[in-house]
């Protein structure tokens, strides 16, 4: 399937879940924070999560800012 | 010595009145020992999307010490306000996943325009509507306009952060008028209210000025990340930042045309008496 | 932290860049306890004569501890060269009887007019000669025209300090630019040479302004004395010579009309990269 | 002198960059050689109800040729966006009713507070947004935030009037800085959008220093209205709006720190050459 | 229109307050149509050794029209009294030769630094008081130091002349508050004493901004000399001379933190009353 | 009948057209413009305008402003 | 005889050393400097130093000052 | 004999009077003033001012200056 990670396109092979997609990405899922089609998934829901076509994903961590 | 000074925003308090940004330095180390230098308690924080190739693997976070700072994200970058509301909601959610009590509180930046990073007015306070409803805490960057200053208030901002001059600029405290305008507006009858200028600030007097015309504390970033030495220059505006408030209560003489001896004139010699 | 750099004047060497006045104090505890707050080791005396009827039987100099200050005598109130020579030399006289190191030096004021209190540049000159020639350490209280400064330096004065503004006046540096001629002028192939920033000081700001332009000290009096609080005042005003000499030596941002970002401008949500 | 520099604002066209007040003149006679000697074309005036007993008789319309002056009614006093609509089309209707083409324009103002008089960002947007529409030619007067004034030229602002310093502050342009950016924004690629320095205008320095930053004219009332010699100000804000414009064009030379010798530095006698 | 406020030095009157230098000028025909445009009665001149050798043949003598200018001579380049007052010699015998009666007066310039062009004020006050025993009407070139210029005006100077900044900076009045003290002390108790800003003016706020604070002319070359459309500068300095002379005596409005309406507060429509 | 006149309270008997308002009161009709319970009233129409209980009218005209 | 002190005339009765007027003025020595006749005496010649008719005489001190 | 002029030495065949040396030189004097050994010289005694060797003259005239 295809979908969107902070705004490129992705091939992934489905059934995907978000917990499993930041594995693949090697992202700590306590240092990041993810948009599903602009609705925040809780960190506790990323294991139940499943990924779908066209699926729009934000995932966002901290950074030096002012 | 102030300890019946500290600054208080929201459920927030915080004994230092200098609030530090983290972006910008050359290296995470150089950060972490300028924001000690400088004494902050509350730093900046950006929201932005993860690399997704070649990641250094370091973080930011691990260079400031959770027990040490308060973390406030912003919503840096943003042009309009649906942008706003989401990048605070990130950094929400990242927040509390790091159990860092940041979570609560977002400095709201809603920009207009990418040369001069001046504040949208509408859109701010429109994003403020929405994220006050929500139960954020925020701080809101605007201009030195008076009167969207009040609007922000009215509307609920726990603090009023109005531009010095352009983020970056070092032009320090463009217009000293309209900050007073603003202080004592919003401060009538509500002295405790809390104003701090945010942006601008280039050296240390910049800092010192903010301070004497009565602000409640001072956020910068670039004034020290970008000094050739960003240490020396931490430790420059903390000094300046409490000698700014002593100098404030303490009264200072009023401004003449001309002079009044500091030595008596009476008992010179040489004179008949 | 700035051991290597303290600040020499002829044989005098001071760790603080601060000097302070003993005048116009409501009393002299109050005087005593504003001094240790500055942090200063060096502070001015005036010379005049004894008041030979009811005299309190107090003097200022149970209030200042040898052992902690150097005694700078000034000239103040003189209105000619004469004057103002008789004046130093009764001062000398007075610190040697006293067995206070200060008696080797003198902060000469030669002024032109009741007031404007600013310094006549042909008598100061004038008393300098002689002085010098008598061996004093002169410190020079002048205008800011950069050549009158020149000439002061030319003709030996150990340390030309020129008026920011008024004595008393509060107005701070009121011409940077001339500051700023006066420090490179005379410090060309002579980096230590000592530019001290003399009167008008009002607020913590305004010495750190003539910090960060690269004076090498600031000698204030009133702007302690005559502030509501002035222990606070002079804490501040410690902190600020602090803030400004930091600054200075730490490399300030240059100054630009318009914004640079501190917050990175990439990885904004919501953007199709 | 100046006829193909004529200010255009929508299909209004006028030789003097000055516009004029009418209002707080001891007599109408006096306002109008106060108008006379200023040299101006366009008059603002106020729409107010009618007194409707002991009225005087004497209108100002019986001072304001209309063969010499085009009238610009103004929203002033109006603290909310229905007010600032209402004003307006009662003062078309006005105009309408003396065939005065002033009818086709208004100076829109929807203030934000008594006590500045500043503009409220918002309600100045909204009020614009339904004049528009409704045919106007809308003057916006507003602070000098550069993105709101960006905001209302969007809006469809056929002029924009940032305010130099508060209505009768004659403090002047207090952040020429801003007004620069207002200026480089709204005309980059666009160079005769027109924005006219309104309000703050103390004295004849204030007008050529708003000329000189590139404003296309400048607008003021209490400056020459409140003078202790209205006639001579007006005369003087005249000559002072001309001398800014010409020396915007002219070309001014750098402001540098050090001198440049006007005279030749060859030639003097008793060089050896 | 001024006729009864002609300006006066020693036996000198001018209707027009605006003293124009001659150098640096691309051409002498642009050199005489900047002139005219300034409309000024007195023009500066340097004396210089005659090149020997291919000499152009062409003296800006033949384009300055003897019965249109007073000529005044200048000292400029000396940098001791002794070349200033030959100097001063030499120019009064070359208009003498030319039966111009610039030949009684002379510009007194004694300049301390050939990096600032600062005066020397010991070396100008020597060469003044040799120039005024021998008959000389002596306008002096000063700092904006007050003592100096009290000192020459004491000992004779027709007319004292303050740097607004270093020639040619084109920083204007750097120091507005040392200008005013100048005029204040001068000016007591002999208000017709002439005091003309003389150098640093860059554009006509500058002129403007010196007479407004009372000065009774300026005088400058480079900023109309140096800018892109000498021709056009000077028609702005004109403007700004007069326009500042015409502020100055209509008595300007105080400066206020606050706004005062200009516009009526009462009858505003929507009102219950 | 009871109507207000610029915010004040005024006694008047009906039939009661504006324009003879206007008379009444000895204002130019050329020089104020009228606002009718928050409607502009064109001039034209000021005879044919016949006033009724509770009427609002708003009645101004230029003053001196900045 | 008729000396003056600090601008003052005073009339004391010779012999008079300065050591002696000091202690009549209760003035501490080490706390004072004297100028007689425009010349500075030092403190150890205070004992030494007779005062004479018209003596001028200028006995100062240190007070606070900027 | 060599005389200065203007800083410069030159070589002039004696008798030369200042008069001459000006025509020599082709400078109008009404349009120059002269200094000879520091002292000015009328422009009346140009003429009957004769040069002598190890002279030292200023020729000046009037140019563009503020």
């Amino acid at each position: 399937m295809q979908i969107h990670v902070n705004g490129q396109p992705r091939q992934e092979s489905d059934p995907l879940s978000l917990a499993a997609l930041l594995e693949r990405l090697s992202l700590e899922s306590r240092r990041v924070a993810v948009e599903l089609n602009r609705q925040i998934v809780p960190r506790a829901r990323y294991g139940s999560t499943q990924l779908a076509e066209g699926d729009q994903l934000e995932i966002v961590t901290l950074v030096g800012g002012g | 010595m102030m300890a019946h000074d500290v600054l208080r925003i929201g459920d927030f308090e915080m004994a230092s009145r200098l609030l530090v940004g983290t972006g910008k330095y050359a290296t995470f180390e150089l950060m972490r020992e300028a924001l000690a230098a400088s004494g902050c308690q509350v730093v900046t924080v950006a929201v932005r999307r993860e690399r997704l190739t070649d990641t250094s693997g370091r973080s930011i976070l691990d260079f400031l010490d959770p027990a040490k700072y308060i973390l406030l994200p912003n919503t840096a970058g943003c042009f309009n306000a649906d942008d706003a509301i989401r990048t605070a909601r990130l950094g929400r959610e990242l927040l509390e996943g790091l159990g860092n009590r940041g979570s609560a509180w977002v400095k709201l930046e809603v920009l207009g325009d990418k040369k001069t990073l001046l504040p949208d007015p509408v859109g701010t306070l429109e994003a403020l509507k929405v994220l006050k409803a929500e139960g954020f805490t925020v701080l809101c960057y605007t201009s030195d306009d008076p009167i969207m200053a009040m609007r922000l208030k009215e509307a609920g901002a726990a603090a009023v952060m109005p531009a010095g001059s352009p983020i970056g600029s070092g032009q320090g405290v463009l217009n000293p008028w309209s900050i007073r305008i603003i202080l004592e507006q919003l401060k009538a009858g509500d002295e405790s209210y809390p104003i701090i200028v945010d942006a601008g600030v280039g050296t240390a007097s910049d800092v010192a000025i903010a301070m004497e015309l009565g602000a409640d504390g001072v956020l910068l970033n670039t004034g020290i990340a970008g000094a050739a030495d960003p240490v020396r220059m931490a430790h420059a505006m903390r000094l300046a930042t409490e000698a700014g408030y002593l100098a404030r209560r303490a009264g200072r003489i009023p401004r003449k045309l001309y002079a009044t001896a500091s030595s008596p004139i009476e008992g010179v010699i040489g004179v008949k008496e």
